[in-house]
């Protein structure tokens, strides 16, 4: 079902928290909102579901207006970070409690429930109560939970944060193959780009209550629109450096670094400073522009070695490449990036 | 931190301190039980005679098995009150949003300070003018009220350790508000509401002013007035008597409290009237 | 049909239980009594008696009559007022109360009880029997409100043996009580002897003079003894002269080792068992205590072992001592019928053989001036001596609506000057102070 | 990706929406407002009820004379003796006083149309009527007159008739100041405005309106020991027992093993869990004259003794022991939980520094008990304000008044005294005294103790 927030607004007491956001969620679609802590997601999130209520704007599934409606009867599934699940229940209570709620004869809650238990393989764990299960376990119950009674939406809030690094691994792909298996409209609300990268099909990057892209991973990794969003995706992160455009190149602060202009940006008119964005993969032995620094930090990640450049203006770029032996710290290496990957801002933030 | 030094004085001196305290718990049990030499208190035969109360109604007295009986209907029906009530009115203070809601709580804090038995004209005037003076019932309610205050600031703080995310999920799941609470939060914090009833049960149990000013009739009397106006009445001064219908008054308290000893201690640490 | 059958079912029922109702008349009466242990049990039990032959009365009539009767006898006073006036607000009071004269005012002035004059016949046996002074005792503005139900003295005890042992021949014994009466042996003389038996050793220190150990009437008579006045043309009066002098005295016995700085509070079962074991050597009590010794404390030779007089005059007072009937009232709020019904009974229950059994049983004295020929009454030689001795002496605390905040005041005076908290004559300032606010114009300090 | 997605076409688990649940029957079930007012309703009844109610009244009783003379509930205008005397001295109208208040029984037509209306027996209406116009000035006179006739009525029926020829208003009680107007109107039809208001006042029975008992309270010497003695309870048995004993319970039982410290903890929570009356009953055992400690130092040549009443000091003595014992546990666990929740870090620091015993108990123990005495320091001086059942159980404030309490004070004035005569007006002024208190330092405790950060705002917002 898709899914409209039309100039959505919140603001808590006087503190405006989202102001006129516009967001569509397509049917069947599993969209990342993506952004820090206190940027706005969750509220977001709460307000799709009818915790909150919204100061402004409407929100619609479908063609249906949901603003004023209950959350009761808005049927949107949420699976919370803590999952949420009730502990005086076994598992099989637990699926079974929105359907009991809508009055279902019993045989048919024992049919959904089992068919929702096989779809997460929890079809073993019937009997037990929460607090004898895993984390993952946990999940597969609040997914189950939250799909039995076939929602409008399902809203995942910071699913994975409370899995150790494994389990976190695996229950993405089973996240995404179960969303893709029941075809429902979902939003994940997370601050770990990776998740939303690897799980969604679009991703809204937000801060401060606003919505700053909308964009496919690949496409917003690719093509940030501010320092911010190509700042948030990326791991390593990316790396910026303070330059001004000089004779139709982009001249480092403080530097004796000249880089050229990509040829997807606007030239812009000298003496304008810019932010230069360089992400780690792209800064190495090959490229067609060259950077000189001081190797200030080696951090060894098993196939490939991160390595920090000092610049002579004391700025620090992140190169990533094939473990080598070759250099050591505080090492003076000229590399090369690729100019044609190179990201310019201006001052504000805003790609050029 | 304990090893480097010698834990037996510290023992040797919390005996003696306790000393008073054990005297009079294990006499309390000793001279039901025994008969002593005048001037002594080394017992010197054992015998039942003091618990004759048990089948033997002295006249112008009460039955002691009907006074046993009030006095349970009483703490029971005083503790199940207070936790009902407390139990409704705390999950609201906790968690739904009400108008004056911070008037309510700080309301309730008052309230639990308040100096209730300073009122107890005022609230027998009520009582009359509701036809409940002298009645279980009206006794009941008035102690309910004066409990209540403490048992809603616990039952918040119980429900104030439930996660939202559980009602959340309840509102997600379609249920109403009152579903959310009875079958969803209101399991959770049954520790808590045990721990309430139990707290309340002994409060009510023991209460002695409140019966014996506003329901003094004779088949209404519970254990506390009974045994107070046996130690009152001058005609049968009878030590061995007292302590055995005060044994088996206390007897109950004293069970409960080894039994669920944790529970209480919690509440009792967490802040109740002294 | 079956609507019919069960119209006419109803319809049998209530003419059966109407037709019961016609014939027979069941009355509840409710009697409850201040004040009474196992030896006053008949406060209560005299209301059956006179149930049963007010019942029989009806019959001969041609009436079927059935009073239940619902007993409820308390020991404690201040238990028993505060049930008493508490359940005469809330509308459910009994019918009859047995309690002290002394609240016919404040009660009758609240309208928790009604005029027993409004419901019988002053002129008929048993009422025309009834001492005139109790009747005026149980009076409130020239109106009778209650009967007296029964009567006392409040004497001096002396432990005879200790006395003989200080150097009183029996004979001396013997004629003391008339030395007291006319005011030769005074209260002066008590602390001397007392403290002769404590010097000797013939008690313990501070058992000399071993007074009552807790607030009663009895220290009227002390406060009278100096010559004080309790009331005046229907006004309270403080002496304060007289009031000083009374809390002197026991500060006097307290200094002088007769008495016990802490004897106040000690408990009454105690006191009892003290008294008439010899324990101490001069008291003082009421004539129903002769009952406490003699049947629970074992005190067998009463006569033999205590003598006992009026209060003895101090300076400036004269000997006396306190009645302090107790009185059958009854209560507003019941039916007429039910009121009229337990007005009979405290009728019957004045009269003289009922009445005796009471006296007899608790050692009070009797209401009736043809109780002494009651035999049982006659035959019991303390009743017939205190009635001789002490009843003509006897004042009675006034009716009247303030007198218990009068009497709260004393008693804190006397406590605070008897335990050194207060001079006795700051205790009177005190007193003074409290009374003037407290009651304003209604008291005459003099 | 586009693998998958075929996988969910053709799979069997596609999902369609199901319809949400219908609304609930009762719209209030599913507000937050609806539902928290239907559940906080009980609670707000009791407390409307049983706190509200009578605080108000505790605060109206306070103004009037209310006592057990004047009833609580209204009162009647009565021609009583005292009433008589009122307006004699008070308003000098002796003279309506004696006209209103001598009894008189006059044998007038007046009295005789009543007869007749009353359906009484001819025969007697005949025989009064022969004795037209005599007056007796006792009832017990003219009864005795009606009794002679030929025809002698029944105790009843003379009763009926007397009432019908009383002449004046001698000890008439009337509901209504209006029934006492008409009444004294019918004697004397010439009252003056004047007498009819000194009448109305000097005969009302009922209570009135007055500041006397807060000058009362404030000039009377008994007040200020009464002040004092509950300032002294509350500073000793907190000083004492509630905070120090308890601290040297928590401590010492931190110092020692588990298994002891549970023993000692639960001997000490003993006075706390039993009643206050058997509670109390097992010190008087100890205390009696016949007593355990009597018995015990009697083996020393000291005489047998009522312990608990001997002095005023000993008194003191007990009732702090006695109100101590109890409230000492509460200190003692909060206490105890306080210094167990101390990181054992510090510890481990400390006794690597050589500091001893007492030097934890001083630089680590104490000032992290700080806040922990403050909250039993507030919260028992509330409690021992108002504490009354053990005290009135052992000493009933004697002797002497020595160990009378503001809350005892209030109870023996208003509802428990030897002479009866139960105080309301001036009980609930003493009453209003300790509520204010009570409300102020609350308040103040409210906001001592951040009270901002107990109201969070709920997170749901429905």
């Amino acid at each position: 079902m898709r899914i409209l927030l039309d100039k959505f607004s919140k603001s808590f007491g006087a503190v405006k928290v989202i102001e006129d956001m516009t967001l569509e969620i397509k049917d069947g679609e599993m969209l990342a909102l993506l952004g820090p802590s206190g940027c706005g997601k969750s509220t977001t999130l709460f307000a799709i579901c009818g915790i909150h209520k919204v100061t402004g704007g409407r929100i619609y599934f479908g063609d249906r207006d949901m603003t004023d409606l209950p959350s009761q009867e808005r049927n949107v599934g949420v699976v919370f970070q803590s999952y949420a699940l009730y502990p005086h229940m076994n598992v099989a209570e637990n699926i079974a409690f929105p359907l009991r709620i809508r009055n279902l004869p019993g045989a048919e809650i024992k049919r959904l429930v089992d068919e929702m238990a096989d779809l997460v393989h929890i079809g073993n764990l019937l009997d037990r109560r929460p607090a004898e299960l895993s984390g993952g376990q946990q999940q597969r119950v609040a997914l189950a939970r939250a799909l039995v009674r076939r929602p409008n939406v399902l809203l995942l809030d910071e699913p994975l944060a409370n899995l150790d690094a494994k389990l976190r691994l695996e229950m993405r792909s089973e996240i995404r193959r179960i969303q893709l298996e029941t075809g429902i409209t979902a939003i994940l609300v997370t601050h770990d780009q990776v998740e939303a990268m690897s799980m969604c099909d679009r991703i809204a990057i937000m801060n401060a209550g606003q919505i700053i892209q909308i964009a496919t991973p690949k496409e917003m990794y690719r093509n940030p629109r501010t320092t911010f969003v190509a700042g948030f995706l990326g791991n390593p992160p990316i790396a910026f450096v303070e330059a001004e455009a000089r004779d139709g190149m982009l001249a480092v602060k403080n530097a004796d670094i000249r880089l050229p202009v990509p040829p997807d940006a606007v030239t812009p008119p000298d003496g304008t400073p810019v932010i230069i964005g360089i992400r780690p993969e792209n800064l190495g032995p090959e490229g067609d522009a060259i950077i000189r620094g001081r190797v200030s930090f080696i951090e060894t990640q098993g196939r490939e070695n991160l390595y920090d450049i000092k610049l002579e203006n004391g700025s620090v770029l992140r190169s990533i490449q094939r473990v080598r032996d070759d250099i050591s710290l505080d090492d003076e290496v000229e590399w090369r990036v690729r100019s044609d990957r190179l990201f310019v801002f201006a001052e504000n933030g805003e790609r050029l | 931190m304990t090893g480097h030094l010698k834990t037996w004085p510290i023992i040797l001196a919390l005996s003696i301190l306790s000393a008073p305290l054990v005297l009079m718990y294990a006499y309390l049990f000793i001279d039901t039980v025994t008969n002593s030499p005048p001037g002594s208190f080394i017992p010197n035969e054992f015998t039942l005679e003091h618990w004759a109360f048990l089948w033997h109604t002295p006249p112008g007295r009460p039955s002691i098995w009907r006074v046993t009986f009030n006095s349970l209907l009483f703490a029971a029906s005083t503790s199940l009150l207070v936790i009902v009530v407390s139990s409704m009115a705390g999950y609201v203070l906790s968690r739904l949003n009400v108008p004056a809601r911070g008037f309510f709580l700080a309301g309730v804090m008052v309230l639990h300070a308040f100096p209730a038995i300073t009122l107890i004209v005022a609230i027998f005037l009520v009582l009359q003018m509701i036809g409940l003076y002298n009645t279980l019932i009206g006794v009941i309610l008035v102690k309910a009220a004066i409990d209540m205050p403490l048992g809603i600031w616990l039952m918040k703080g119980f429900y104030d350790t439930v996660p939202w995310e559980i009602e959340m999920a309840g509102i997600q799941d379609g249920a109403s508000r009152f579903t959310v609470w009875r079958k969803l939060v209101l399991p959770q914090v049954k520790p808590g509401i045990f721990a309430l009833w139990l707290f309340a049960f002994l409060l009510g149990w023991s209460e002695f002013i409140l019966p014996q000013v506003l329901a003094p009739s004779g088949d209404v009397q519970v254990l506390s007035v009974y045994l107070a106006s046996l130690i009152a009445d001058d005609n049968n001064f009878d030590m061995a008597l007292f302590k055995s219908v005060g044994l088996f008054y206390i007897a109950p308290v004293l069970i409960l409290f080894f039994v669920f000893q944790n529970y209480l201690m919690n509440i009792y640490g967490g802040g109740s009237k002294g | 049909m079956t609507k019919h059958l069960l119209k006419s079912t109803v319809a049998a029922v209530m003419l059966v239980s109407s037709a019961g109702l016609a014939s027979t008349e069941e009355v509840k009466i409710s009697v409850w009594s201040g004040g009474t242990s196992p030896n006053d049990i008949y406060r209560v039990d005299a209301i059956d008696i006179a149930a049963d032959l007010l019942e029989r009365e009806a019959a001969v009539r041609g009436e079927d009559l059935q009073i239940t009767v619902e007993k409820k006898p308390t020991n404690t006073w201040d238990d028993f007022k505060q049930a008493v006036t508490l359940a005469a607000e809330a509308g459910n009071a009994p019918n009859i109360l047995v309690t002290g004269h002394e609240d016919i005012a404040p009660w009758a002035q609240a309208g928790l009880i009604v005029p027993i004059e409004d419901y019988v016949n002053l002129d008929a046996w048993p009422i025309n029997d009834i001492y005139e002074n109790l009747l005026e005792i149980s009076s409130y503005g020239g109106v009778l409100y209650g009967l007296p139900q029964d009567a006392e003295a409040r004497p001096f005890f002396f432990w005879k043996d200790y006395m003989r042992q200080i150097g009183y021949l029996d004979a001396d014994i013997d004629a003391l009580p008339d030395k007291v009466q006319s005011g030769e042996y005074t209260l002066a003389n008590v602390l001397e002897d007392a403290k002769k038996m404590v010097d000797q050793g013939l008690v313990q220190q501070g058992y000399g003079f071993y007074p009552r150990p807790n607030n009663g009437p009895d220290y009227w008579q002390f406060y009278k003894s100096f010559g004080g006045v309790m009331e005046e043309d229907g006004k309270l009066v403080l002496d304060k002269a007289a009031m000083q002098k009374f809390y002197q005295f026991f500060v006097d016995a307290v200094n002088a080792g007769v008495t016990r700085k802490n004897h106040i509070g000690t408990p009454n079962d105690q006191w009892w068992a003290e008294v008439a074991s010899g324990k101490a050597g001069i008291w003082h009590g009421g004539t129903w205590h002769y009952a406490r010794y003699v049947n629970q404390e074992g005190l067998k030779d009463f006569f033999g072992s205590v003598a006992f007089s009026l209060i003895p005059a101090g300076d400036g007072g004269e000997p006396n001592t306190l009645t302090h009937p107790l009185v059958y009232l009854l209560t507003s709020g019941h039916d007429e019928r039910a009121t009229a019904i337990a007005a009979d009974l405290v009728k019957i229950a004045s009269e003289p053989r009922i009445n005796a059994l009471h006296a007899v049983k608790s050692a009070h004295l009797g209401i009736t001036k043809q109780e002494s020929n009651i035999d049982i009454y006659a035959d019991d030689r303390w009743t017939r001596e205190a009635t001789e001795r002490l009843l003509p002496y006897a004042n009675a605390m006034p009716n009247n609506a303030d007198f218990g905040t009068y009497w709260n005041a004393m008693w804190s005076g006397l406590e605070a000057s008897w335990t050194g908290q207060k001079t006795p004559e700051q205790a009177v300032n005190d007193l003074e102070a409290e009374l003037k606010n407290g009651l304003g114009e209604a008291i005459v300090i003099r | 990706m586009s693998a998958s997605r075929d996988i969910v076409e053709s799979g069997p688990a596609r999902i369609g929406t199901r319809a949400a649940p219908a609304r609930p029957r009762f719209a209030w079930l599913n507000s937050s407002k609806g539902l928290g007012l239907v559940l906080i309703m009980p609670a707000l009844l009791l407390v409307i009820a049983f706190f509200l109610a009578p605080v108000i009244l505790t605060g109206v009783f306070a103004f009037t004379n209310m006592s057990t003379a004047t009833g609580i509930t209204g009162g009647a205008y009565q021609i009583s003796p005292g009433a008589l005397r009122v307006l004699t001295d008070r308003y000098g109208m002796g003279e309506l006083a004696e006209r209103l208040g001598q009894p008189t029984y006059v044998v007038d037509e007046q009295g005789l149309a009543a007869l007749a209306e009353m359906e009484i027996d001819q025969d007697i209406i005949d025989g009064l009527k022969r004795r037209l116009g005599e007056t007796f000035s006792s009832r017990r006179d003219f009864e005795r007159v009606i009794r002679d006739l030929p025809t002698r009525p029944n105790t009843r029926t003379v009763k009926r008739i007397s009432d019908a020829f009383s002449r004046s208003l001698a000890n008439a009680r009337f509901a209504s100041a209006g029934a006492l107007m008409s009444a004294a109107e019918a004697i004397d039809p010439e009252l003056t405005d004047d007498e009819k208001a000194a009448l109305r006042e000097a005969t009302y029975t009922g209570w009135s309106w007055t500041t006397d008992n807060f000058r009362r309270l404030i000039t009377s010497p008994q007040t200020m020991r009464i002040l004092f003695n509950t300032i002294f309870f509350v500073a000793a048995t907190l000083l004492i027992f509630n905070t120090g004993f308890a601290m040297l319970l928590a401590i010492a039982t931190h110092y020692i093993p588990d298994r002891p410290a549970g023993i000692f903890r639960i001997i000490w929570f003993l006075p706390r869990i039993s009643p206050a009356v058997i509670y109390v009953l097992l010190w008087k055992w100890l205390a009696w004259d016949t007593g355990f400690l009597s018995a015990f130092l009697d083996n020393f040549g000291i005489r047998p003794r009522n312990w608990m009443l001997d002095s005023a000091f000993n008194a003191w003595v007990f009732v702090i022991l006695i109100n101590g014992f109890v409230g000492a546990s509460m200190g003692m666990l909060i206490f105890a939980s306080a210094i167990k929740a101390i990181p054992q870090s510090l510890f481990h620091a400390a006794s690597v520094d050589g500091a001893y015993r007492w030097q934890q108990i001083r630089h680590i123990i104490l000032p992290h008990l700080k806040w922990p005495i403050l909250f039993v320091t507030c919260y028992q001086t509330l409690s021992l304000l108002t504490s009354i059942e053990q005290t009135l159980l052992s000493t009933d404030g004697g002797p002497g008044g020595a160990t009378e309490i503001w809350s005892l004070a209030i109870y023996h004035t208003a509802l428990n005294n030897y002479a009866g005569n139960l105080q309301y007006g001036y009980g609930a002024a003493m009453a209003l005294v300790l509520v204010v208190i009570g409300i102020v330092l609350s308040l103040l405790y409210l906001r001592l103790f951040n009270y901002r950060a107990l109201i969070i705002k709920p997170r749901i917002e429905h």
